[in-house]
């Protein structure tokens, strides 16, 4: 059997993949001991899954000091600065959800084991995105990371809000997933090739033809719906207001965030060349999704909708840089990753905040949070902080974000830029508008029936409030810290 | 045989899957059209992988066949979840969250 | 060459007719039946297309799994069996004009694009050793993946099914 | 010469005054008792001013060689009072003119050297775009001559308000603007350059405010306070814009500099100088009560009456007369006051003198006639400026201040016999009660009316002769006006002393003469209207008696030669004929109305009989307002031929000239605010928010909550996004 | 001029001593209020020492130079560096800044307004000042950036937790309009970080306002530079406000705090005219003249426009804040003549407003807090009831409606003046138009406050109030006023204590504008 000889084994940077591999360990370790102890290990759970995602981040420190660029299956799987710095923040958002999750899932009827067991199966698939150069695995890697987001959604399965969630976000996922798998075929059938590179050589070449276009617009509306931009946010705001909270910050940052990384990889390694059509479709996409998100939040009542629609107007946001993608590659990647790491910790802490007062009034109302200054001062300032970042006030950290956005902008320079810049700066006052109203129920109202019981911070909660609240105001005072992993990952992706 | 035979039926067959998870309103029913879809992406690959001579086509194409076996199954689990609690699997009836 | 034009025309012919009544019909059985006759049909194009190994698994996992999931959905949510229910909502004609307009554009491209290309027929033919080979070097990430994939599927979907 | 060189103490002096008595007066001196303070640093004011005189007169008597200037370069010459900055940048401005200058004629019948004024700079005050300003003062003739005029009225008025105001609500304040208003006056009169004058006129019209208003409590008084402050600024609108032009034509602050660069090149700058003169007149016109800002000096007798007779009749209200003096060669080259026979200064000044004295026939307010005789009376000093009769407004602005002053006291006086009246209606028969007040009261209106020797028929007969002479052309219209205001004059204040000191007592209350602190500053005063005259008598008059060397002391010792030569202005032989002209219409008005109302001779009834003269009279009478003799005559008597709507422009236009104004803009105010600000602008952002907000609930159709709906939505944009891009790209 | 030894710190010290306060207070808890004022009032005062330290450190004979001057990295990615520096134009304003705050602190000591909370509305105050501290003395366009926008927050709570009626919408009106100015503002930063050039050509790529300032605009064609200047021109026009984007000064004033209104009048608004002078001026010169006709204009219809307005006010305190259109408008006359006269003049006029506007704010506040309202036509006889009271009011209506000898005359005067004669390449008669209007709005300026002062000190106590036990200034009120009072007429008497100041650097910029005017 000469065909058997013929396969060569391929041959596996194993430090390259540690960190999947760890993280699938743990993962593994988490389905064992709950086979094994069954109930009895729920308390050693959270704990468990928290320390795994912190041993992760071990091998990608390793790998960062050494520095070395790794790509193996021709450039289809490559760990360099860039993915190392994603899957650093994956894991990081990860922790935080984690220890969000710890008594939301605890007090709650959930099934406290297979909930940390699919969390980390969805952040393998976001650590695998950050690596994968090639059509297969970015499908591949997208599943891993939503089909679990999907069930997770759905996991009060005692309540009809989260089992609507999950079905609405499950039957969007499969819709935009078949609409961008068509559009892979599309892509490989001009180009014959699953791998960026060569895609990037193949479509750059040629002449701009009809399928190039329908391909590439596929393939990115399959993305844009992940980081739910308009019109394909429709999802967003139901499901974020029906999964469990924890799993609405999953949703809102890490997903969103792998939706980004494999936009940037698409984007700035295989479609570069074709900037006739994605400058102009990010440019629409980016400027409708802030615009529409802000605008419908201005009506929301539900703090979780209105973070939802934040959230679909933060993306709108981060998308901007991709409508000067071609013509600074450089700036637009640094802007969209350092808005990513900021957006992380400070909507990961505005969830945090909305738990923790959950907790007490047991409502989502904005209403709800009338004279929490008076009654919680420290759950008010850190919500107003991180409102304050997402809203892009210094010192919190959001300006920064925004600042990259412009600058990817205006190093870009010409008439459309501009355009755009005026319509994010037009945004930004619209998005206060609605922020400010919850600063307002906080600070300006009394509380609701002078009920000024304090609110009691769990152990977990604060860790996780601590740490957005230090990352958040750390980046906005020393945007150097995070402009720094900017920068990094900047050469990489773009081959420098 | 013409390239465009298989990748005007691929299209066809995604079309009319498109037609059918927009327009039916039983829960299983949606799950099928989707598999329409899916089966274009494959014959487009599949097409295309003989068209360049490449084995990735095929490749691909058993990726979307593993996947989406994973995905109707947690699609199912989920209607039956919906099932469960609202004893209903009519896709229009889920709108409790709106706005 | 002719013998399998006309053998690709039954197919096309037998997978776009049950697709359609697939989507239409008001009986949900039908409906299933249908969808097996289009993953059939399929199988049969992808041998044509002398894609074995796809065919095969088509055939496998489709027909044999995921239809028989199909079944047992469709008996587990106690769906009427008959015409009771009305199967395809009142929005269907705008599902119509969408899936008309995506089509439309799609096929045009098609045609714009490939034109009369004729398919590469003298190609190298791949049997299942290349396909694993390809699985086992290039993509065995992906194919890990994919293996964790159906493991946490498995696991969700039996926590979320399963009887409280 | 010590005291010219540091003449900064003198207003220094009242300053300190104000501080103290405002700040330590109610505690540690004692409420009642403050006038000591205030009386005291008004003594020294007047002994430094007489010492600034004194040493003044001395510099022009022997003129040591830095006093001398000549003319082809002055300005330089005078550089040792300059600090170096200061001259150097001077100098240099000078070159560029004084080369165009080629031996212009000049010193028109000067044989007497030119004396230069004594300029002292102090430390900079600011300093803009690298060039520094300093805050100094301007020191000659005209400047002590202010300085001896404020210095003896304003004490006078200390010494007199002792008894006047006593125990008053608010006799510590009073005091303190008193000393306050005293050291701005003269501040400002030393002014060494035009910002020093905007701040000096600003800062005596404030005090002007606080003492019209000084009894706030009643509306009226603030009403008149705050009628004559705003009239003040419109006018200083034009002190602005002028000062602004001055400077952006010279680029210097400083007044001898522009002075003197006019004088050493009349011709040049012309519609400069007319712009800025022209707008200075605005200035003039608001603070010394030209026609037609004149409005709010009448009203401005709502304060208590020694500030009348100190701001509103000696000083503050000649501000604008100095103020032309001081620049003269502004005025004069700008409105061409030389070659013309008619220019904007002299009619203005004309008219005013002639509706002034109009006007003063119809009051029944003794001191609203004072008030318009004093209008009048500046309108003479403006005229007569406008003729080019410089020397003669001087010496008119020096007599009449104390003839003035003297006769509002004496009204003052009165009204404190006749229990705080100023209405004549109640009053008569005072001559008996209060000799001592009648006599000066007497004294001061023969001065007025310019009977011979009272000090006032001098100076009238001056500006007469000048607007008779003129420069080069005479000014006939003006002639005609002043006689018209001589024969006027003397006939209201006839009237006047019948009114208050004849026939019977219509009070009711036992009047009696004021006390001694009243009674000698009013001899003082009288004393000076007696003998006012003789500062400035011809030479003809003197030479009888051999002390030809003592006539034209005014006109030696205080005109700016140095400024006034280059304009080549000529000074009119004495004529005895104008002379006697002038005191016949003067002794027939007293007459005339000596008969009328002592004899009962003449057109009594006339008013009631004669509809013309019942409208004359009527014309007079109630129309004391500018505004309201816009409205009722223009609507009376042009009433049926002229439209219904002509009449409502009439009257939105021309009535109520001043205080429309003020209506109109708070109107245009509310206007502007409820439907530009809160409609438009403000609207217009509210309407955006309004906007986003239910585009924002529109927006929320999409989100139906149907999964279908949205799936749709994907497919069908990704369907339209396909199309268009298909098609575009 | 690198500083060096102490002073390499002591300008940082000056800014961030009252952040440290602020955070020192979050540390203490509630119950005891009197350290926590304390901590307050001392860091705020410790600031102020610093100040008053660097202000007799300063060298004033090179004040046209940056002094103490500090420049570490910090955001190397963007090249932003932590740059600070005090020039003659910064250091009245950050003088003015550092004293407003203690006497705002000292105002409020016992009277917090309602909802109360000590602790959270002096830790507000301290933020603020850090904010408005460091923009005057940031040299790098991001830190200017950051600490303009820091301010943001503080004041917005200010308002809205302490405000009036209306304070809700004042608050967010407050907020989204600064914030909407403030957007393009970075807009504009950022194009002149990328399209800055040296003399050579060689493209700069710095935040660093001493460069920019130097180059001045070179290498940016005139056309672009006049879009760059529109983005900085909606930053800093919103914030001082120019008409007419200041409808949201009435309400915010309005509904402000009593020291809410004093900051945002004395110090707030002119970090916009601040921003002008120091950055879009000299960094666009040719913008600068393209615009400056523009600014000119909308400058005077500011004056008259204000000045209108507050004909129309029957609240006091609206009044006020109309008159702060009409006298910052005075001040972007001035630096729209693009001449040291005028930009000299209007920083003059920043120091003046704030501190006579500060003043008049003070005084509304007394009186609400004494009469419970400020509705002019209920109030009156001030003079009577609260004496000592209405003569302040007097007095400062008289500095605000520029009586020489007092403040307000050396902003306004010198103002209206250099419009007579404007910079190089600005239509001569066109401003001189704008002189005229300038000289007509003073006698408006005169209407509408004396009309206020006759009928809220004049005449007597409305009968409403007979009741009333109403006090006098009291001590508090002494210690918070006497500096402003003392200021006004101290500035008013002798001007040169700004002007020599201000004087070199003012003369630096616009002789780069003349040099770039003039084509050399």
């Amino acid at each position: 059997m000469d065909v058997l000889l013929a396969f060569t084994r391929p041959s596996l940077d194993w430090h390259a993949l540690a960190p999947e591999l760890t993280l699938l360990a743990v993962g593994t370790l988490i389905t064992l001991v709950d086979i094994i102890w069954d109930d009895r290990s729920k308390r050693a759970m959270p704990t468990l899954a928290g320390m795994g995602l912190l041993a992760t981040l071990i091998p990608i420190l390793t790998l960062a000091v050494d520095g070395t660029e790794r790509s193996m299956f021709g450039g289809a799987y490559v760990v360099d600065d860039f993915s190392l710095v994603l899957k650093a923040l994956f894991l990081i958002s990860g922790y935080v959800v984690v220890l969000m999750s710890v008594d939301y899932i605890r007090d709650g009827d959930y099934y406290e084991n297979e909930y940390y067991t699919l969390m980390l199966t969805s952040l393998l698939g976001m650590v695998m995105m950050s690596s994968s150069r090639d059509l297969i695995s970015v499908f591949v890697a997208l599943e891993l990371l939503s089909i679990p987001a999907y069930m997770l959604a759905a996991w009060r399965k005692g309540g009809s809000r989260s089992n609507e969630a999950g079905l609405k976000y499950y039957l969007m996922g499969v819709f935009a997933s078949a609409v961008m798998l068509y559009g892979m075929s599309l892509v490989y059938g001009l180009t014959g090739s699953t791998n960026f590179d060569t895609i990037a050589q193949e479509l750059g070449s040629g002449p701009s033809n009809s399928i190039a276009i329908l391909g590439i617009l596929f393939v990115l509306i399959g993305f844009a719906f992940k980081v739910s931009a308009v019109p394909f946010h429709t999802w967003a705001p139901d499901t974020y207001e029906g999964a469990p909270t924890p799993v609405t910050a999953f949703l809102a940052v890490a997903s969103k965030a792998a939706g980004m990384v494999a936009l940037i990889q698409l984007v700035f390694v295989a479609f570069l060349g074709r900037d006739d059509v994605v400058q102009p479709f990010f440019w629409l996409i980016s400027a409708l999704t802030m615009t529409v998100g802000n605008l419908i939040a201005l009506r929301q009542t539900n703090i979780v909708r209105l973070l939802a629609y934040s959230g679909i107007a933060q993306g709108g946001f981060m998308l901007v840089p991709f409508a000067v993608a071609a013509d600074a590659p450089a700036r637009a990647i640094e802007a969209v990753v350092i808005y990513l790491a900021i957006y992380a910790f400070m909507n990961l802490g505005a969830f945090t905040v909305v738990l923790a007062v959950a907790r007490k009034t047991r409502s989502g109302e904005i209403d709800s949070y009338a004279g929490l200054f008076q009654y919680a001062p420290g759950l008010a300032v850190a919500m107003t902080i991180f409102l304050a970042a997402l809203a892009g006030i210094p010192p919190a950290g959001g300006w920064f974000a925004k600042f990259g956005l412009f600058r990817a902008l205006l190093d870009a320079g010409g008439g459309w830029a501009a355009a755009l810049g005026v319509i994010v700066a037009v945004n930004t006052v619209i998005a206060f508008a609605y922020y400010a109203r919850v600063l307002m129920q906080m600070w300006f109202q009394p509380a609701a029936e002078g009920d000024e019981q304090p609110i009691v911070v769990t152990g977990a909660i604060g860790a996780a409030l601590t740490v957005t609240l230090l990352a958040t105001m750390a980046f906005g005072v020393l945007p150097g810290l995070v402009g720094h992993f900017g920068e990094v990952s900047v050469l990489s992706a773009l081959g420098g | 045989m013409l390239l465009n035979q298989f990748l005007i039926l691929g299209a066809l067959l995604f079309s009319v899957g498109v037609y059918g998870v927009l327009a039916r309103r039983n829960g299983v029913m949606v799950l099928m059209s989707i598999e329409l879809m899916l089966n274009a992406v494959n014959i487009n690959l599949v097409v295309f992988g003989v068209q360049h001579g490449v084995v990735s086509g095929q490749v691909f194409a058993l990726f979307v066949i593993a996947v989406a076996a994973a995905e109707v199954g947690v699609g199912l689990a989920i209607v039956l979840l919906l099932y469960r609690n609202r004893t209903s699997i009519d896709v229009e009836d889920f709108d409790l969250m709106r706005g | 060459m002719v013998a399998q034009n006309i053998f690709f025309g039954i197919i096309a012919a037998i997978v776009i007719v049950s697709a359609l009544r697939m989507v239409t019909t008001r009986n949900i059985v039908h409906a299933a039946l249908y969808l097996v006759a289009v993953l059939g049909g399929l199988g049969a194009l992808y041998i044509l297309l002398t894609a074995e190994f796809v065919a095969t698994t088509q055939v496998l996992v489709y027909i044999g799994a995921v239809m028989v999931l199909f079944l047992f959905g469709i008996m587990l949510t106690k769906a009427p069996l008959g015409n009771v229910m009305e199967m395809t909502g009142a929005q269907w004609p705008i599902a119509a004009v969408v899936s008309v307009l995506l089509g439309g554009v799609t096929i045009c491209s098609l045609m714009d694009h490939f034109g009369s290309d004729r398919l590469v027929t003298d190609g190298p033919i791949f049997r299942t050793a290349d396909v694993s080979d390809e699985v086992f070097s290039t993509y065995i990430i992906p194919f890990e993946a994919i293996s964790v994939l159906l493991l946490a599927a498995l696991i969700g979907a039996i926590v979320l099914a399963r009887k409280d | 010469m010590w005291m010219l060189e540091n003449a900064f103490l003198i207003p220094l002096v009242p300053a300190i005054s104000f501080v103290v008595i405002l700040f330590f007066g109610k505690r540690f001196i004692g409420a009642n008792r403050v006038h000591i303070v205030g009386i005291t640093a008004l003594g020294l004011v007047w002994v430094l001013s007489a010492v600034a005189a004194f040493q003044w007169t001395q510099r022009v008597e022997n003129p040591s060689p830095d006093a001398i200037v000549e003319m082809a370069t002055h300005g330089g010459d005078h550089g040792d009072d300059h600090d170096a900055d200061h001259g150097d940048d001077h100098d240099a401005d000078l070159a560029v003119v004084s080369t165009d200058h080629s031996g212009g004629e000049h010193g028109g019948g000067h044989s007497s050297p030119l004396i230069g004024p004594v300029i002292s700079t102090f430390s900079q005050w600011w300093s803009n775009g690298g060039i520094e300003f300093a805050v100094g003062t301007l020191v000659d003739g005209l400047t002590v001559l202010l300085l001896i005029v404020v210095a003896s009225i304003s004490l006078l008025v200390h010494i007199y308000s002792t008894e006047y105001v006593k125990d008053d609500r608010r006799y510590v304040h009073y005091y303190a603007f008193l000393s306050l208003f005293t050291a701005a006056m003269l501040f400002f009169v030393m002014a060494q350059n035009i910002v020093q004058l905007i701040v000096g006129w600003e800062l005596v019209g404030v005090c002007s405010f606080v003492l019209i208003g000084h009894w706030w409590e009643e509306k009226p008084n603030t009403d008149a306070a705050l009628k004559a402050f705003l009239t003040n600024r419109v006018g200083d609108i034009g002190l602005l814009v002028g000062m602004i032009v001055l400077w952006g034509t010279f680029q210097t602050f400083d007044i001898d500099a522009i002075n003197t660069l006019i004088s050493a090149d009349p011709g040049a700058h012309h519609l400069a100088l007319l712009v800025a003169a022209c707008c200075l007149m605005a200035a003039v016109a608001s603070k010394s009560g030209q026609f037609p800002l004149h409005t709010w000096l009448p009203d401005a007798m709502a304060g208590p009456t020694p500030v009348s007779a100190l701001i509103h009749a000696a000083t503050m209200v000649v501000a604008g007369v100095y103020m032309i003096a001081r620049l003269y060669p502004v005025f004069y080259e700008g409105l061409s006051i030389g070659t013309s026979s008619i220019n904007l200064m002299a009619f203005i000044g004309g008219f005013t003198a002639l509706i002034g004295a109009g006007l003063a026939f119809a009051q029944w307010d003794i001191k609203k006639v004072l008030a318009y005789s004093t209008v009048s009376q500046l309108g003479y000093m403006v005229m007569a400026l406008g003729v080019g009769a410089w020397t003669a407004a001087i010496f008119h602005l020096f007599t009449h201040a104390f003839f003035k002053a003297c006769l509002f006291l004496g009204a003052g006086s009165v009204s404190h016999a006749a229990h705080h009246t100023f209405d004549m209606r109640k009053m008569g028969g005072l001559k008996k009660a209060m000799p001592h007040t009648y006599r000066t009261f007497v004294i001061a209106s023969l001065a007025l009316a310019g009977i011979f020797p009272f000090a006032g028929f001098w100076s009238k007969d001056e500006i007469l002769l000048g607007s008779l002479v003129g420069q080069k052309n005479s000014y006939p219209l003006m002639l005609i006006f002043g006689c018209a205001v001589a024969f006027m004059t003397a006939a209201y204040m006839t009237r006047v002393i019948w009114y208050t000191f004849h026939g019977e007592f219509r009070g009711h209350g036992q009047p009696h003469e004021s006390p001694k602190m009243m009674t000698v500053p009013l001899w003082i005063l009288a004393g000076m209207a007696v003998l006012g005259g003789v500062f400035n008598l011809p030479g003809p008059v003197l030479e009888p008696f051999g002390l030809e060397g003592l006539a034209h002391r005014i006109q030696t010792y205080a005109e700016p030669s140095v400024y006034l030569s280059g304009l080549g202005i000529s000074h009119p032989d004495p004529s005895l004929n104008m002379a006697l002209v002038g005191l016949a219409l003067a002794v027939s008005g007293i007459l005339v109305t000596y008969l009328y109302y002592w004899r009962r001779i003449g057109l009594h009834g006339l008013t009631e009989r004669n509809s013309y003269a019942k409208n004359g009279y009527t014309f007079l009478e109630n129309k004391y307002y500018l505004d309201h003799l816009y409205n009722d005559v223009i609507v009376k008597t042009v009433k049926r031929p002229i439209a219904n709507w002509a009449n409502r422009v009439n009257q939105n236009v021309l009535d109520r000239a001043v205080d429309k104004a003020g209506e109109t803009a708070r109107d245009t105010g509310r206007w502007i605010y409820k439907w530009v600000d809160q409609g438009v602008i403000d609207g217009s952002v509210n309407a955006a928010a309004r906007g986003a907000d239910s585009s924002g609930e529109g927006l929320r159709v999409i989100q139906s909550g149907k999964v279908q709906n949205y799936g749709q939505l994907l497919f069908g944009s990704a369907a339209v996004l396909a199309i268009v891009f298909v098609i575009v790209v | 001029m690198e500083a060096t030894g102490f002073d390499t710190w002591v300008l940082s010290l000056a800014v961030f001593l009252p952040l440290v306060g602020a955070l020192v207070m979050m540390v203490i808890p509630k119950a005891y209020e009197a350290e926590m004022k304390l901590v307050a009032l001392g860091s705020s005062l410790a600031a102020l020492a610093v100040g008053v330290y660097l202000a007799f450190q300063f060298d004033y004979g090179a004040a046209g130079n940056l002094q103490f001057v500090v420049d570490k990295g910090w955001i190397d990615v963007i090249n932003s560096r932590y740059i600070v520096g005090l020039d003659g134009l910064s250091l009245p304003l950050l003088l003015l800044s550092l004293v407003v705050v203690p006497l705002c602190l000292i105002y409020s000591w016992n009277h917090v307004p309602e909802p109360g909370n000590t602790k959270a509305f002096f830790i507000l105050l301290l933020i603020l000042s850090t904010g408005m501290n460091g923009t005057f003395v940031s040299q790098d366009m991001i830190l200017f950036f950051v600490f303009f926008e820091v301010v943001l927050l503080p004041m917005y709570f200010l308002i809205g937790v302490w405000g009036g009626e209306e304070r809700r919408y004042a608050s967010l009106k407050f907020f989204l309009y600064t914030l909407f100015g403030s957007a393009l503002m970075i807009i504009s930063f950022l194009a002149l970080f990328f399209l800055s050039k040296d003399s050579s050509g060689e493209l700069l790529h710095t935040f660093d306002m001493r460069v920019l300032s130097d180059v001045a605009g070179v290498g940016i064609v005139k056309s672009t530079q006049v879009w760059i200047f529109a983005g900085l021109f909606m930053g800093f026009g919103i914030k001082v406000p120019m008409f007419p984007f200041h409808t949201w000064l009435p309400d915010a004033h309005t509904q402000a705090p009593t020291v809410g209104s004093v900051i945002l009048a004395a110090v707030l608004l002119k970090l916009g005219t601040y921003g002008f002078v120091r950055i879009a001026i000299p960094f666009l010169p040719e913008g600068a003249i393209a615009w400056a006709p523009w600014i000119g204009l909308l400058a005077v219809i500011g004056i008259i426009y204000g000045a209108l307005a507050c004909l129309a006010q029957t609240d006091m305190k609206r009044l006020i804040a109309f008159s702060s259109v009409a006298h910052m408008g005075f001040v972007m006359l001035g630096i729209s003549t693009l001449t040291d006269f005028g930009i000299n003049a209007a920083v003059f006029g920043m120091i003046a407003h704030g501190l006579i506007t500060g003043m008049l704010f003070f005084v509304a506040g007394s009186v609400k807090e004494r009469f419970h309202t400020l509705e002019i036509s209920r109030l009156g006889g001030l003079l009577k009831s609260v004496p000592r009271m209405g003569w302040i009011l007097g007095f400062a209506s008289m500095a605000s409606l520029g009586l020489p000898g007092l403040a307000g005359f050396w902003g306004e005067f010198p103002a209206i003046l250099s419009a007579y004669n404007p910079g190089a390449g600005l239509p001569e008669e066109t401003f001189r138009t704008y002189m005229v209007i300038a000289a007509l709005g003073t006698v408006l300026a005169a209407g509408y406050l004396l009309w206020l002062y006759q009928r809220t000190a004049f005449g007597e106590p409305p009968e409403e109030f007979a009741d009333y036990e109403i006090d006098d200034v009291n001590r508090f009120e002494w210690i918070a006023w006497t500096p402003f009072l003392v200021g006004i007429l101290l500035f008013g008497i002798w001007p040169n204590l700004i002007f020599n100041v201000t004087d070199d650097v003012v003369t630096g910029i616009t002789a780069s504008v003349e040099a770039i005017a003039t084509g050399r």
